[in-house]
C-alpha cells in the first residue's frame, strides 16, 4: 500500500499534488472532481481591485510559454463573500495566495484572510514592491526579510513564502524567509523573459516582458529546490514545469516535499489527477513506500559540497 | 505478496460538463485556399454542443511544426446522431500546420465543449448573420439551430473572392437564404452591406443580428443595431493558454453601465452582446 | 544588394554571425570553412593549466542541455604557442576569452593577450570570483566595477564583457561594465540549473549543477539583451538559444548588434554558414538593406516604460 | 529593378574532412531483442572510413521521444562500392528510441566520420577480439580490415544468452574465428576469458588486442597485455555534444609519463592504447 501522504508543517496533504497560483481556479471543476488535489490554491488575490496588463497577455516560446497576466483581482471582497465559501465544498485544504505593493499593506491583507476555511496563506513575494525600486521583495533577503516578519506578525495560519528566480541570491533569500518565520517555501515563480514577433516587430506580451512557465522552468526550479532544501529547515514545495510522474519524483528526490503543478494544466487540464495515480503507481514499481522515503533523496555525495553554493557553471 | 496500490483518485475523472479526450479523424480536406475541414468521430460526451461553442485542441508536435498551448476552434458542426464533429479552420501557423499534417485515422486530444453559445430567443423569428472568412465556421451551426427554433435566417457570407466563399450549400440545405458578397464583385464593403441590411430591415423587418471576428462589421452591426433597436451577439476571438477561465489572458473589453469590464472570451464568451462589445 | 556588415565600436565585421565561446574551435574547420564567420571567438582560457570539472558534463534536458565543463584550460603558453598562430591562417579577427579567480590575475591575464593577432578580448565575468563568497563578478555591479576597471587599464584592446543571467541586477551590471570602460556586453553566459536521474537518484551532472544553454534560454537571453540596449550606449552581443534566422532577427531588432551562436552548434554544425545566408536571404525578401536596420528597431512605443525595469511579471 | 543578394558563404560549406548530410534508410530493423541494424544509402563523402570511427546522428524528434543532442554511433559497417553504411544499435533511451522509430526511406542526419579508427601495425599478424553485446558495432568492421591486412582474426563474442550473440556468421565470413562465450553457459566470466586468451597465446602467440566497453575485460586485457607484452586498443564512450572536439564534455583519463592525462574521446579517441587507458 503506498501511502502519498504528504506532511508540510502543521499541516498534512493527502498527496504532495497540488495546483500553482494562478494557473487554477473553481473553474477546473468543470473537468474532474478537485477533491483529489493535496491542496488547492487559489489565484493570488489583492485588496484593491485590479484590471490587469494589456493583452496579448500569453505567448509561445519553443515548448513554453511566457504571461504578463498582471494580477488582476476582484479585491478582498469578493473573495471572502464568493470564492472562499465555494471552496467550503471541498475537504482538500484551500492554500489563499495573496500580495500587495508595500510591506504594510501586504500584512494587513495577510490578516484580513486568516478566515476559517483557509489552510494556509501562499505571499506571493515575487511581485514588485513599489516602496523600493520596484524590484520584487524575493529578490533581495534584506526586503526578504521586512516583509516576511510583517507577514508573520498578521497571521496565525502556515505562511508559505515564493520565491522569485529572478535573483541571484536564492539561498540568501531563502534563509531570510525562513528566519523571518515563513512555514514553508514556494520554489518558484515565473522567469522574466521577452519574446518578438519578427514580422511586426512588436513585442509578443502587450506588457513588453513576462514570465517564462513550462517545461523550460524545469531545470532552473529544480536546481532552487535543491539549493532551498539544502540550506532551510522548513519543507520546500517544488514548483517550474511539472508535467510528468519522472518531474514530480524529480523534485522530491532535490528536496521538495510537495509539488505545484502550472502551465502542464493549460495543455493537459486532467494532468494533476494523472500525476497523482502515476505517483503512487510508480512509488509501488519502485517499491517506494511513503513520499518521506523520496524527499532529499538525491545521491548528491560525490558532488563536492563547495558547488552548491556555485554560482556560475561553465 | 500481491500489494494493493492506492488509487486516490479512482474516480475523479468522472464526467464533468467538458470533456477531455481523443477523437479519431476521419478526414481532413482541403476546402479551399488555406482552409480546410477536419472531420472527428467524437464520443458523445462532447457531442452535447451549441453553435457558438468551441473546442481547445491539442495540435501535435512533429519535425516541422512545434506548437505548445492548444488552439480555440469554433464547432463548425455537431452531430449526435453520427457521433461526428467537425472544424473549419484556415492554416496560419504553427498549431493549424500541424492540424493540417493529421492523416486520416489519427487521433487528436480535444477539450471541450467550451465557452457559452448563440442565443436566440423565443420571440425572435427573422434572424441574420454576417460572416467572412473563416469565421463561417463560428456561425454555421446557428443555421440548424435557427431552422430547429423556427426562425427564418439570412446569411451574408462574405470572402475576398468567389472562389473562397464556403458553405454556401450547407446554409441552403438548413434553409437559409444566402446572399454571397466578394471583394472582387465590390459587393462587401461596409456601405454595400449596410444597404442590404437596411434593404432587409425596411422589407419586413429583423428581431437579430450575429457575427463574429471583423472589426469593421462589429461597428457597422452596433450602429445599425442602435438605429433600429436591433439586439444582436458577436463571437470574439482572443489568444488562449487554459480555455477554462483559469488564467485570465483570453480577456477583452466591454461596455456597461458602470465603465468599462474585461470578460474572459473562453468563459463568458465567445459569444458577447454585439452593443457591449468592443472594437480593437 | 544586402550589407551584413556590422559594426562593433572600432571593430567592423563582414557578418554578424559569430559562435559563442566554449562552443567553438579549430575542430570545426572539418566542416566549413571558419572564414566565413563574423568573428571567431576562442574558449575560455586561463593561465593556469586545468582539468575541468568530472563527467558527466553535459546532459539533455527537454529541448535544451546543461553543462558543466568546468573551464580546461591548457594555459596560456599553449594559446601563444599554438591557438594563436593557429587562427594567424583567417581574416576573420580572433576574440580571445579569458578568465581568472580574481580581479588581479584577470588583468595581468587580459595584458598578456594583448598579442598582435588578437582583435578583441572578450572577459568571461560570469566565473565565480573566490576573492569575494564565489559568486561571479558579473552578478554584483559593485564587483562588476573592480573587475573591470583593473581590466580595462590593462589593454588597449576592444574588451567584450560577457554577462551572466544569474542575476537580479542584469541593468545595473550592465552599466557598471560599460562605465568601467567596456567596449561591448556579449549577454549571456548560462543561466544555473539541475538535472537528476530518477532511477539512480544522481545528479545528471557529475559537478552537481551546470549552465543551461539552447532553446531554453533564449526568451531570458533576448529580456536581458533587451535590458541592456535600452540601457547602455555600447554595443550588444546576444547570445542564448539562437538557432534560427528568425532568431537572429529577433535579437538584432531587440537591439544586439551581432550574435553568437553556441549550443545550435552541437546540433548541426553548418548552422552558422547557414544564418548567415539564411540572414541575407530574409533581408533581401523583407526589403532591408542593412543591419542597422533592424539592429533595436522594436516597436516598444505602447508598451509603457516602466515596465522596461520591470522585474517579475506575473 | 532585380536585386541581387550577396551570399557571403558561398562555397564556404565546401567539403571538409568531415561530412553532415542526410542519409536515406533503406532497412531498420530488429536484429535479436533490444538490437536493431539500420542500413543506410549513404553519399561517398561520407564512405571513406576506418574501423572504430563513428558517425553523430541527429535523432528525429517525434510525439513518443524528444532527443536533443546528437547520439554517437561506431560505424558496423561501411560498403563505398554499395554505397552503404550500417549501425547496429541497442534501443535504451530517447535518441535510439527516436531511431528505431524510422521507417524505411525516411532521411536522418548524420555527420561523420569521426574520429580514429584501430590501428592495425604493418608486422602485427595474430589479432584478437573481445566483444560483448552492442561492442560487437564497433568491433565488427576490423574483421574486414584484418582481412585486407593478410591477418588472421580471433574475435570471442560475449552476451548474456546464445539469442543475443550476433553477427557470428558475419565474422565468419570474413575469416575470423569465432569464440562465442555466453553468461547462460557460465564461459563468459573473466576467469574464463582468461583461459581462453592465455591458450591462445600458449598456441600460436598473440600480436594485438581489441576490445571495447567493458571495465571487467579491460582489465583483463590490460593485465594479460601487461604480462605478455601484447600491445592493444580499446574504443571507449563517453557522453557527447559536439561530436568534434570542440566543446570538451566527452573526455576520459588516461594514464601517460608525467600523470594522468584527459583526452576527448570523440577527437583523440575513441580508439585509445590499451594500457593507457583507465577504468571507469
Ligand atoms: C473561440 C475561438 C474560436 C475560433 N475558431 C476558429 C475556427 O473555427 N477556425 C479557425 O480557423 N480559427 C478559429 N479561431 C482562431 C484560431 O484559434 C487561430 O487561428 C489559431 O489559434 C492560430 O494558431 P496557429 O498556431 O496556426 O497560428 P500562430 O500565429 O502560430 O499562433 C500563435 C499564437 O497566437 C494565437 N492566435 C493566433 N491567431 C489567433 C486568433 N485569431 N484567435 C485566438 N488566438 C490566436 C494562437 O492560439 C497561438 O497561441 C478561433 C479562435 C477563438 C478564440
Ligand atoms: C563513440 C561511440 C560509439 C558508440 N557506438 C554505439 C553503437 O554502435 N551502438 C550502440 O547501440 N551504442 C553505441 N554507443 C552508445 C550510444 O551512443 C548510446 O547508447 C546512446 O547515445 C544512448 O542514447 P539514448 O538516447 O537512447 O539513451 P539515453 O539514456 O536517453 O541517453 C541520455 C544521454 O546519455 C548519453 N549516453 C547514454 N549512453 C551512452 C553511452 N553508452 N555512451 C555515450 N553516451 C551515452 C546519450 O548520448 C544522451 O546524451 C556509442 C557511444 C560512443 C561514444
Ligand atoms: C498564466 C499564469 C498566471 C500566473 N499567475 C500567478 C499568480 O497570480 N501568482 C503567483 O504566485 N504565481 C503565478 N504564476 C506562476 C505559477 O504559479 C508558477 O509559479 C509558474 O508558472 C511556474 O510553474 P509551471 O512551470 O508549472 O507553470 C502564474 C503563471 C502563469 C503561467
Ligand atoms: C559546452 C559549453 C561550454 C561553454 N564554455 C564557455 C566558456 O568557456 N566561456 C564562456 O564564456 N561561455 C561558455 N559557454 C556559454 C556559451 O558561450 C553561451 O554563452 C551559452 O551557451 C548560451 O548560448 P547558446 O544557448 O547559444 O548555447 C559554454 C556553453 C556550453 C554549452
Ligand atoms: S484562456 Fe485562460 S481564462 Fe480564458
Ligand atoms: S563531444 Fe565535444 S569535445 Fe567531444
Amino acid at each position: 500500500m503506498v501511502d502519498l501522504t504528504t506532511r508540510l508543517g502543521a499541516l498534512t496533504l493527502k498527496n504532495p499534488i497540488m495546483p500553482a497560483s494562478g494557473t487554477f481556479s473553481e473553474d477546473l471543476a468543470d473537468v474532474f472532481d478537485l477533491d483529489c488535489l493535496g491542496a488547492h490554491v487559489t489565484k493570488t488575490i489583492t485588496r484593491e481591485i485590479r484590471g490587469g496588463n494589456p493583452t496579448p497577455r500569453v505567448c509561445e516560446v519553443q515548448g513554453s510559454m511566457l504571461n504578463s497576466i498582471g494580477i488582476p483581482s476582484k479585491g478582498l471582497d469578493y473573495f471572502k463573500s464568493t470564492i472562499l465559501p465555494h471552496y467550503a465544498a471541498y475537504e482538500t485544504p484551500l492554500v489563499v495566495s495573496i500580495s500587495a505593493n508595500d510591506a504594510d499593506g501586504f500584512a494587513r491583507l495577510c490578516s484580513d484572510v486568516t478566515l476559517p476555511g483557509v489552510a494556509a496563506i501562499e505571499v506571493n513575494i515575487s511581485c514588485p514592491n513599489i516602496e523600493e525600486d520596484g524590484k520584487a521583495f524575493a529578490m533581495r533577503p534584506r526586503t526578504t526579510t521586512e516583509v516576511m516578519e510583517k507577514l508573520r506578525a498578521a497571521t496565525d495560519l502556515p505562511l508559505w513564502a515564493k520565491l522569485t528566480p529572478n535573483t541571484g541570491e536564492t539561498i540568501e533569500v531563502a534563509q531570510a524567509a525562513e528566519a523571518a518565520g515563513a512555514d514553508a517555501l514556494v520554489v518558484s515563480n515565473t522567469l522574466l523573459a521577452m519574446a518578438i514577433d519578427v514580422r511586426t516587430r512588436r513585442p509578443k506580451l502587450g506588457n513588453l516582458m513576462g514570465g517564462l512557465s513550462g517545461p523550460s522552468m524545469k531545470p532552473i526550479a529544480l536546481r532552487m529546490t535543491y539549493q532551498c532544501a539544502k540550506s532551510v529547515d522548513i519543507p520546500v514545495i517544488g514548483c517550474g514545469g511539472i508535467g510528468e510522474v519522472e518531474d514530480v519524483v524529480e523534485f522530491l528526490i532535490a528536496g521538495a516535499s510537495a509539488v505545484q503543478v502550472g502551465t502542464a494544466t493549460f495543455i493537459n487540464p486532467t494532468v494533476m489527477p494523472r500525476l497523482i495515480d502515476g505517483l503512487a503507481e510508480y512509488m509501488h514499481h519502485a517499491g517506494i513506500a511513503r513520499i518521506s522515503d523520496l524527499v532529499g533523496s538525491v545521491r548528491d555525495e560525490e558532488a563536492a559540497d563547495g558547488v552548491v553554493f556555485m554560482e556560475a557553471a561553465p | 505478496m500481491e500489494t494493493v496500490i492506492e488509487m486516490p483518485t479512482r474516480g475523479a475523472l468522472r464526467k464533468g460538463p467538458v470533456a477531455e479526450g481523443m477523437a479519431r479523424i476521419k478526414s481532413n480536406d482541403i476546402v479551399t485556399g488555406d482552409y480546410r475541414l477536419m472531420v472527428l468521430d467524437a464520443p458523445p460526451e462532447m457531442l452535447d454542443c451549441r453553435a457558438g461553442q468551441f473546442f481547445h485542441i491539442l495540435c501535435p508536435t512533429g519535425e516541422s511544426f512545434r506548437p505548445y498551448l492548444r488552439r480555440p476552434m469554433s464547432i463548425y458542426c455537431f452531430d449526435p446522431a453520427a457521433g461526428e464533429l467537425k472544424f473549419l479552420y484556415k492554416v496560419t501557423g504553427e498549431g493549424t500546420g500541424a492540424l493540417s499534417e493529421l492523416r486520416d485515422g489519427a487521433e487528436v486530444n480535444l477539450l471541450g465543449p467550451l465557452g457559452n453559445g448563440f442565443t436566440i430567443r423565443e420571440d425572435w423569428k427573422n434572424l441574420l448573420l454576417v460572416a467572412r472568412g473563416v469565421g463561417l465556421a463560428t456561425l454555421a451551426p446557428l443555421a440548424k439551430e435557427a431552422r430547429e427554433a423556427g426562425c427564418t435566417l439570412t446569411a451574408i457570407c462574405s470572402a475576398r473572392t468567389e472562389a473562397l466563399l464556403m458553405s454556401i450549400a450547407e446554409f441552403e440545405a438548413m434553409g437559409a437564404e444566402v446572399i454571397p458578397v466578394t471583394d472582387d464583385a465590390g459587393t462587401s464593403g461596409v456601405e454595400a452591406l449596410r444597404e442590404v441590411i437596411e434593404g432587409r430591415i425596411a422589407e419586413g423587418g429583423l428581431d437579430a443580428m450575429y457575427t463574429c471576428g471583423s472589426n469593421r462589421i462589429l461597428t457597422l452591426l452596433q450602429d445599425i443595431g442602435a438605429r433600429h433597436a436591433i439586439p444582436g451577439e458577436i463571437a470574439l476571438e482572443q489568444q488562449m493558454a487554459c480555455g477554462l477561465g483559469m488564467c485570465h489572458c483570453c480577456v477583452r473589453s466591454f461596455r456597461r453601465e458602470g465603465g468599462i469590464v474585461h470578460e474572459r472570451v473562453c468563459r463568458e464568451g465567445p459569444v458577447f452582446d454585439l452593443q457591449e462589445a468592443m472594437g480593437w
